[in-house]
């Protein structure tokens, strides 16, 4: 075994959205740069600076997390998801997608990834949600728009 | 009164609802939920260097020197800018005040001196955004802190002066005088003064930050800027002078953007500072606002005092007027002011029939971020007063807050109403609206959820806030600030075309931030041409290259569905027109019997084969036009400039028709509060909306959702504090707190449509809503702590603390306030 | 922010005050301290990174003494830079005979500028009475230590 | 948003993890990083080594054994929420790291963490001197095991010292402990003003108070009702910070009132 020693960069490899990158990067890189400004996943948003918002939430091994409060080095092996790769298809909409535009989820649209990651990991864990977890799921994701009235409805009606 | 004497053009609504009023699903969503919008921070450059300001820790001081050899040492660092060099190759902006206002020298980086906490000194520009942060941290900036000046109402006093040029801290004064307020004093059984009332500092801070990717090309000497500028004509009258250059050589582009709200209207500093280094280093520039920066450096909204309140009332509750003094606040440089020293007064009269109303007014500056117009912009502020007036008189003369605002409103018969200082309110029912309100929230059962409430030892109370959401701004009423203006009027473009393959393509002049305009303004064509809106292809942006904006182009002011839909219809008809035109030279018919339906021009009740597709009408004019007569010159391009009618203000008597329309949202809520903590919590809300005829429906509603979640969040938590040394300490989302999805209950909403008659389509512009939540949060907070000493609510902002304070000493609450006969 | 206290010290007025007014003795004072430099006998300058759990925070500090009326009056004012912010102390203390020992009444008044001092507001007070903790416990050391080679020197 | 250089290093033992952090001047632990990279990213506070305690996965499990529940010092919120271990043998665990930031924070945030970083809002120090837990770490020489009483020094200050190693942290066990939990937070989920945490699982009521001082007030009133807490909270000669969400005369009032409700929540789970 190897002597871990710290350094300043370091090569990592994440799979994303079921394809493996493959980078080096510097220890203090964000993750969200990374996957903003590394390999062009420009979905993924920044709403803060100070973990609030989460329009940077993403999927880590099948969690959502905020990208801007992780390094990229520590996703290094994980199994990243974005808003990306929620379609099934290309050009076509999930259900969950389908529904934000059905009820006027979304407005200016910037904290829609973030919103839709958020929401669809509470779907996976939780079908049915009712309005209290749907609103439990985004309570760490900031709109500036909707008043989330309908980004609850959005949600709450997948399930229904 | 129910006539008015101004010349008022009115347009017929022709349009048969087909696809308008329908809420279809907005073509917007389809790239956002992929995460495939394009946001200006979305776009890349080769080459492109990374911006990072260099900002000031002190909140007033002189800059005594900056060296910025250590950070241009930093290998990755592509070059440097500071204030020395801005004021060389630049020019200060332009000021719309008077003297002494008129004289304040505003550049893109300070120069001399610093005025507010985060004020950029410097820029950096470096390979990467990490290294443009490590330079920056590296220049050296030596400062002499100077006094501080954090409170308006010392600013006034000017002992210490922000800015030596202007020699006072004083941007604009004036007193609006209208009707007579003397006599209404007469007139009164009583006069209620209210010594001080306090309209806090927030804003609706967007989830994406500003932002800019600025490309120079030598050649040419033009400028691009992909950027998320909401009011890009307007930033271009800024930013041409202050650059020395033409109004053509500031191309801006705009895509997706992430929440305007008005915060993005002020960026010019910003954006020059980056045109400058993309000149300086010949290379795209990409800056990127952080939250931080955002909250204590960019734009707030305006602060405002009131002194010296009085009102004339007769006993039977009868408002016969009002006389104040009002102190704005717009921080450290006027920049967009001092527009709010006079935009207020579309709404002086707010829903009231009051006739006179006196109004001496003063704007100053102090060490605070400058303001900018935030969603509401100066009306909201107003408005609060006349709703706070009304339930403050209301509770001192124990009148019903129903009742006194029932017997005050303007009525649905005086519409259209001509206000004490000429401008006509077009439609509306107050009274109507509110009573759905009062409906939605059970106001019928309020007195027995009092008592349930109390059992529970909690206060429980309920809360109207009326506003008026004026739209379509005449800036006509700048003149009345400075007559030496030459701004009046409004306008806005829009460009419908009918291209080769049949494709419609429609551009705009506005600058959408959410607002579906894509949909909309494709509802509006699909009706005019009948087909179906997935057949318009509506731009995605605004580009200064579409050839589609006018000088006020924009998304501002509540007036979209006027003024962008008034283009968007006027350039329809005319390709619609010509559609015919062409189709009855086609089809050998007088071109009454051709009618547009379907995707196909084609003659009514005709055979199947007199029909010809729009992708044939395309080909002709394109691409097969020989057999057209030699003096039949179709374009199907068309541009049309929507401009509303205002006549001439009277800078005498600062009247005037100063907005086109007049939408209203009437706001109840009931607040439950924790007597022990103060804690305040929403327990049921409704907010009722006309703002015309609706084109799309659920899109008005979510901008009313919206606007309700900006107020609640203003009313009980946002608020931008500064201490004594001008430091801010609400500067992120932990101090800041902006509404959570648990903080907003479920909304009820209601509306009524009161068609405007001086609009195309008889819509409203909406969307701002005036800050009715922030009215019916403070008034449902003084009707919950009625029974805990009758404090009055004197701030616009009630956080736990204060709510806590208020149950605390109701008494010194209660001693702004006196009642005496006249 | 303003802080301020009593302390009562076992060893004489002189030596405390001499140990207050030796820049190299300062320096011992507070915590952190990677570097020190004399400028002159008013101006020294000190780089420090003060520790906390999360990581060292680091600070350019000069300070600068003001006024002094030897053995009971001294006014120094701090002022350092870093970490986005910069931050103004002045403190000022009286040193009075109380018994064998010194009395020192002390007060210091605060002031960090810029974004991050904004952000750490609610952190900022119980931070700065922690390091106001460690220079006095240091003090007392020290002071100690010098009285006791004090009277170390008298004794040999 | 833009951090300074680091380094990082990611050990897979515990060993390695304590020999890096002991080895390197500056080194830090980083653990689920909710608070240091957020602390990072401001520039406030930098360390100049990264040790990644991502790879330990020994520090995440939780365990009961006897009567005593131990929490790995990686355990996240949403492994607490979610452990049936805490379930049956301490629940009032599960419940306030419920309370904590929001969904994405619990994913990742950890216990040690919470703790670790000691910010006077974090809802863990309180709790966890209430509960007398006591807290396992790791040095050069070996382990110890410090009280919670005495675990926490000051804002981001704990015992762990430097080149030290938070393992654990361990709690009674007790099914039906009477424990209970309240704060005044910024609207329902933001930042908290006032808090307490409250047992009476050994008789007296133990209240610990947050937000009120660098670190959490331990209060012991005779006996668990009002006006003891009432007498107790004001014997504590409470002197919280003044920020703008609470001057010190409010913050000590929200004080006493979350003490009483804690504690009125713990008698009611106890009886």
């Amino acid at each position: 075994m190897t002597v871990e020693e710290p350094a300043r960069s370091r090569t990592i490899s994440v799979e994303v959205n079921g394809e493996v990158y493959e980078r080096e990067v510097d220890a203090r890189r964000l993750l969200v740069h990374f996957i903003r400004d590394d390999i062009d996943l420009t979905g993924t948003h920044i709403g803060c600076d100070t973990g609030n918002c989460g329009a940077c939430t993403i999927h880590l091994d099948g969690q959502a997390v905020k990208s801007c409060m992780l390094l990229a080095v520590q996703a290094d092996g994980a199994k990243i998801g974005t808003v990306e790769g929620l379609a099934p298809v290309d050009g076509e909409l999930s259900p969950l997608q389908q529904s934000f535009s059905a009820h006027h989820a979304l407005q200016c649209g910037y904290c829609t990834p973030g919103m839709l990651m958020s929401a669809s990991a509470l779907l996976e864990q939780n079908p049915h949600p009712s309005e209290d977890e749907a609103r439990t799921a985004i309570q760490g994701n900031i709109c500036r728009c909707t008043g989330y009235v309908n980004i609850v409805e959005a949600i709450v009606s997948v399930g229904k | 009164m129910s006539t008015t004497d101004t010349d008022i053009v009115t347009a017929p609504v022709e349009l048969q609802k087909g696809h308008i009023g329908q809420s279809i699903p907005r073509k917007e969503d389809k790239r956002l939920v992929q995460g495939q919008g394009i946001f200006f921070d979305d776009v890349r450059r080769h080459g492109m260097g990374y911006v990072h300001f260099v900002r000031s820790p002190h909140a007033h001081a002189k800059i005594v020197s900056i060296d910025v050899a250590a950070a241009l040492a930093l290998d990755g660092v592509y070059g440097t800018l500071t204030g020395d060099e801005v004021a060389i190759q630049t020019d200060p902006f332009f000021e719309m005040s008077t003297p002494p206002g008129a004289n304040i020298k505003d550049y893109a980086l300070a120069v001399g001196k610093v005025r507010f906490m985060g004020e950029p000194v410097a820029a950096v520009c470096a390979r990467t955004r990490e290294l443009a942060r490590d330079a920056a941290e590296l220049v050296e900036v030596e400062y002499e802190p100077l006094d501080v000046l954090v409170d308006a109402r010392k600013a006034v006093k000017n002992e210490t002066v922000l800015h030596d040029d202007a020699g006072s801290n004083v941007v604009w004064s004036g007193v609006f005088d209208w009707g007579d307020w003397e006599a209404a004093k007469a007139e009164a059984d009583r006069i209620v003064t209210i010594d001080e009332l306090h309209f806090h500092r927030f804003s609706s801070t967007p989830l994406e930050c500003s932002g800019a990717l600025v490309e120079y090309e030598r050649a040419s000497g033009q400028w691009t800027l992909h950027c998320n500028h909401h009011m890009p004509g307007v930033g271009a009258i800024w930013m041409a002078p202050a650059l020395r250059t033409g109004i053509d050589k500031l191309r801006f582009v705009t895509r997706d953007i992430g929440g305007g709200f008005g915060n993005k209207i002020c960026l010019h500093p910003y954006y020059v500072t980056l045109c400058l280094l993309a000149r300086k280093l010949n290379r795209p520039v990409n800056w990127t606002e952080w939250r931080t920066d955002q909250h204590t450096a960019n734009a707030h909204g305006n602060e405002r005092w009131f002194h010296d309140v009085e009102v004339a009332v007769k006993d039977d509750g009868t408002l016969l007027g009002f006389n104040v003094k009002a102190l704005d606040d717009c921080g450290a440089f006027p920049r967009y002011e001092p527009l709010g020293c006079i935009i207020w007064a579309q709404v002086a009269a707010g829903c009231y029939a009051w006739r006179n109303v006196r109004v001496d007014f003063t704007q100053v500056t102090t060490n605070k971020a400058p303001v900018s117009p935030n969603r509401g912009y100066s009306r909201m502020q107003h408005l609060w007063l006349t709703e706070r007036i009304v339930d403050i008189v209301g509770a001192e003369l124990e009148l019903d807050p129903v009742e006194m605002r029932k017997r005050n409103y303007v009525k649905t018969e005086q519409m259209p109403y001509e206000t004490p200082n000429g401008c006509v309110y077009d439609s509306g029912d107050y009274a109507r609206c509110l009573d759905i309100a009062l409906d939605l929230i059970g106001y019928d059962t309020i007195q027995e959820r009092k008592l349930e409430a109390t059992g529970r030892g909690k206060l429980l109370g309920i809360g109207i806030g009326s506003t008026l959401d004026s739209g379509t701004n005449n800036f006509g009423q700048s003149q009345l600030l400075n007559p030496e203006l030459q701004f009046s009027g409004n306008n806005e473009a829009a460009t419908v075309k009918l291209d080769i393959f049949g494709e419609i393509v429609v551009t705009l002049g506005t600058v959408p931030q959410g607002q579906g305009h894509e949909t909309t303004a494709s509802q509006v064509v699909a009706d005019i041409l009948g087909c179906s809106p997935d057949q318009v292809n509506v731009r995605q942006g605004h580009d200064t290259f579409f050839n589609s904006n006018a000088g006020f182009s924009g998304t501002y002011a509540s007036q979209f569905a006027v003024t962008g839909l008034g283009a968007v219809k006027g350039a329809a008809d005319l390709l619609r027109a010509e559609m015919i035109q062409l189709a009855a030279a086609v089809l050998q018919a007088p071109e009454e019997a051709i009618e547009l339906a379907d995707g196909f021009a084609r003659i009514k009740d005709g055979p199947p084969e007199a029909a010809l597709p729009f992708m044939a009408l395309g080909a002709i004019v394109n691409a097969n036009n020989a057999f057209l007569p030699a003096d039949f010159n179709p374009t199907l391009n068309h541009r049309f400039v929507y401009k509303p009618y205002f006549g001439m203000v009277d800078t005498e008597k600062k009247t005037g028709q100063l907005t086109l329309t007049y939408a209203t949202q009437i706001h109840a809520c009931v607040v439950e509060i924790d007597r022990e903590t103060g804690v305040v919590e929403i327990v049921d809300y409704a907010a009722v909306d006309d703002c015309g005829v609706r084109i799309h429906p659920q899109i008005v509603e979510g901008q009313v959702h919206g606007a309700t979640a900006h107020a609640i969040g203003a009313a009980l938590f946002e608020d931008f504090v500064y201490d004594e040394d001008g430091q801010l300490l609400t500067s992120n989302f932990y101090d800041y707190h902006v509404p959570h999805a648990l903080d907003v209950p479920a909304l009820k909403t209601g509306a009524i449509e009161s068609p405007s008659p001086f609009t195309p389509l008889g819509s409203k512009g909406m969307g701002e809503g005036g800050g009715g939540g922030i009215h019916c949060i403070c008034s449902a907070i003084q009707d919950a702590l009625r029974p805990a000493g009758r404090p009055i609510v004197y701030d616009s902002c009630n956080p736990y603390h204060r709510v806590w304070s208020m149950l605390q000493d109701p008494e010194s609450t209660r001693s702004n306030v006196s009642v005496a006969p006249a | 922010m303003k802080v301020e206290g009593v302390k009562e010290l076992s060893a004489p007025r002189d030596v405390v005050w001499k140990v207050l007014n030796d820049p190299a003795q300062m320096a011992k004072l507070m915590p952190g301290v990677e570097g020190f430099e004399i400028k002159d006998d008013r101006n020294w300058q000190a780089k420090v990174k003060i520790p906390l759990g999360l990581g060292g925070l680091r600070m350019t500090i000069d300070f600068h003494k003001v006024e002094e009326r030897p053995p009971e009056f001294a006014q120094l004012n701090a002022k350092g830079n870093g970490v986005g912010a910069i931050m103004n102390m002045q403190t000022q203390f009286h040193l009075s005979e109380s018994g064998a020992g010194t009395s020192m009444r002390w007060e210091a008044d605060v002031k960090i500028a810029g974004p991050v001092g904004a952000m750490g507001q609610r952190v900022l007070q119980p931070i700065i009475n922690q390091q106001v903790g460690n220079v006095l416990g240091a003090l007392e050391k020290q002071v100690s230590e010098a009285a006791a080679a004090g009277s170390a020197e008298q004794q040999s | 948003m833009l951090l300074r250089e680091v380094e990082y290093a990611r050990p897979s033992s515990v060993d390695e993890a304590v020999r890096l952090l002991a080895s390197h001047e500056g080194a830090r632990a980083l653990a689920g990083g909710q608070t240091l990279v957020n602390v990072m990213k401001a520039r406030a506070a930098s360390p100049d080594v990264l040790v990644d305690l991502s790879r330990l996965e020994g520090l995440r499990s939780i365990t009961v054994s006897g009567d005593t529940l131990h929490l790995g010092a990686m355990a996240t919120y949403t492994q607490i929420m979610a452990s049936s271990e805490v379930e049956v043998s301490r629940p009032i665990l599960a419940e306030v790291a419920a309370q904590i930031a929001d969904v994405q924070v619990r994913n990742r945030g950890t216990i040690g963490g919470n703790i670790c970083s000691n910010d006077p809002t974090n809802h863990l120090p309180p709790l966890l001197v209430a509960l007398g837990a006591s807290m396992t770490i790791r040095g050069a020489e070996g382990e110890r095991t410090v009280s919670a009483e005495e675990f926490f020094l000051g804002v981001y200050l704990t015992a762990v010292g430097e080149g030290e190693l938070l393992l654990s942290v361990s709690v009674p066990a007790a099914a039906k402990a009477a424990d209970g939990f309240a704060s005044i937070t910024i609207g329902r989920d933001g930042t908290c003003i006032a808090s307490a945490a409250a047992s009476l699982a050994r008789g007296a009521p133990r209240i610990a108070l947050g937000c009120v001082d660098a670190v959490p007030v331990l209060v012991t009133p005779a006996g668990a009702d009002e006006a003891a807490i009432r007498e107790a909270v004001a014997g504590a000669g409470l002197e919280p910070p003044s920020d703008v969400h609470a001057a010190a005369e409010y913050r000590r009032h929200l004080a006493t009132v979350c003490a009483v409700r804690a504690v009125q929540q713990a008698a009611e789970r106890g009886r």
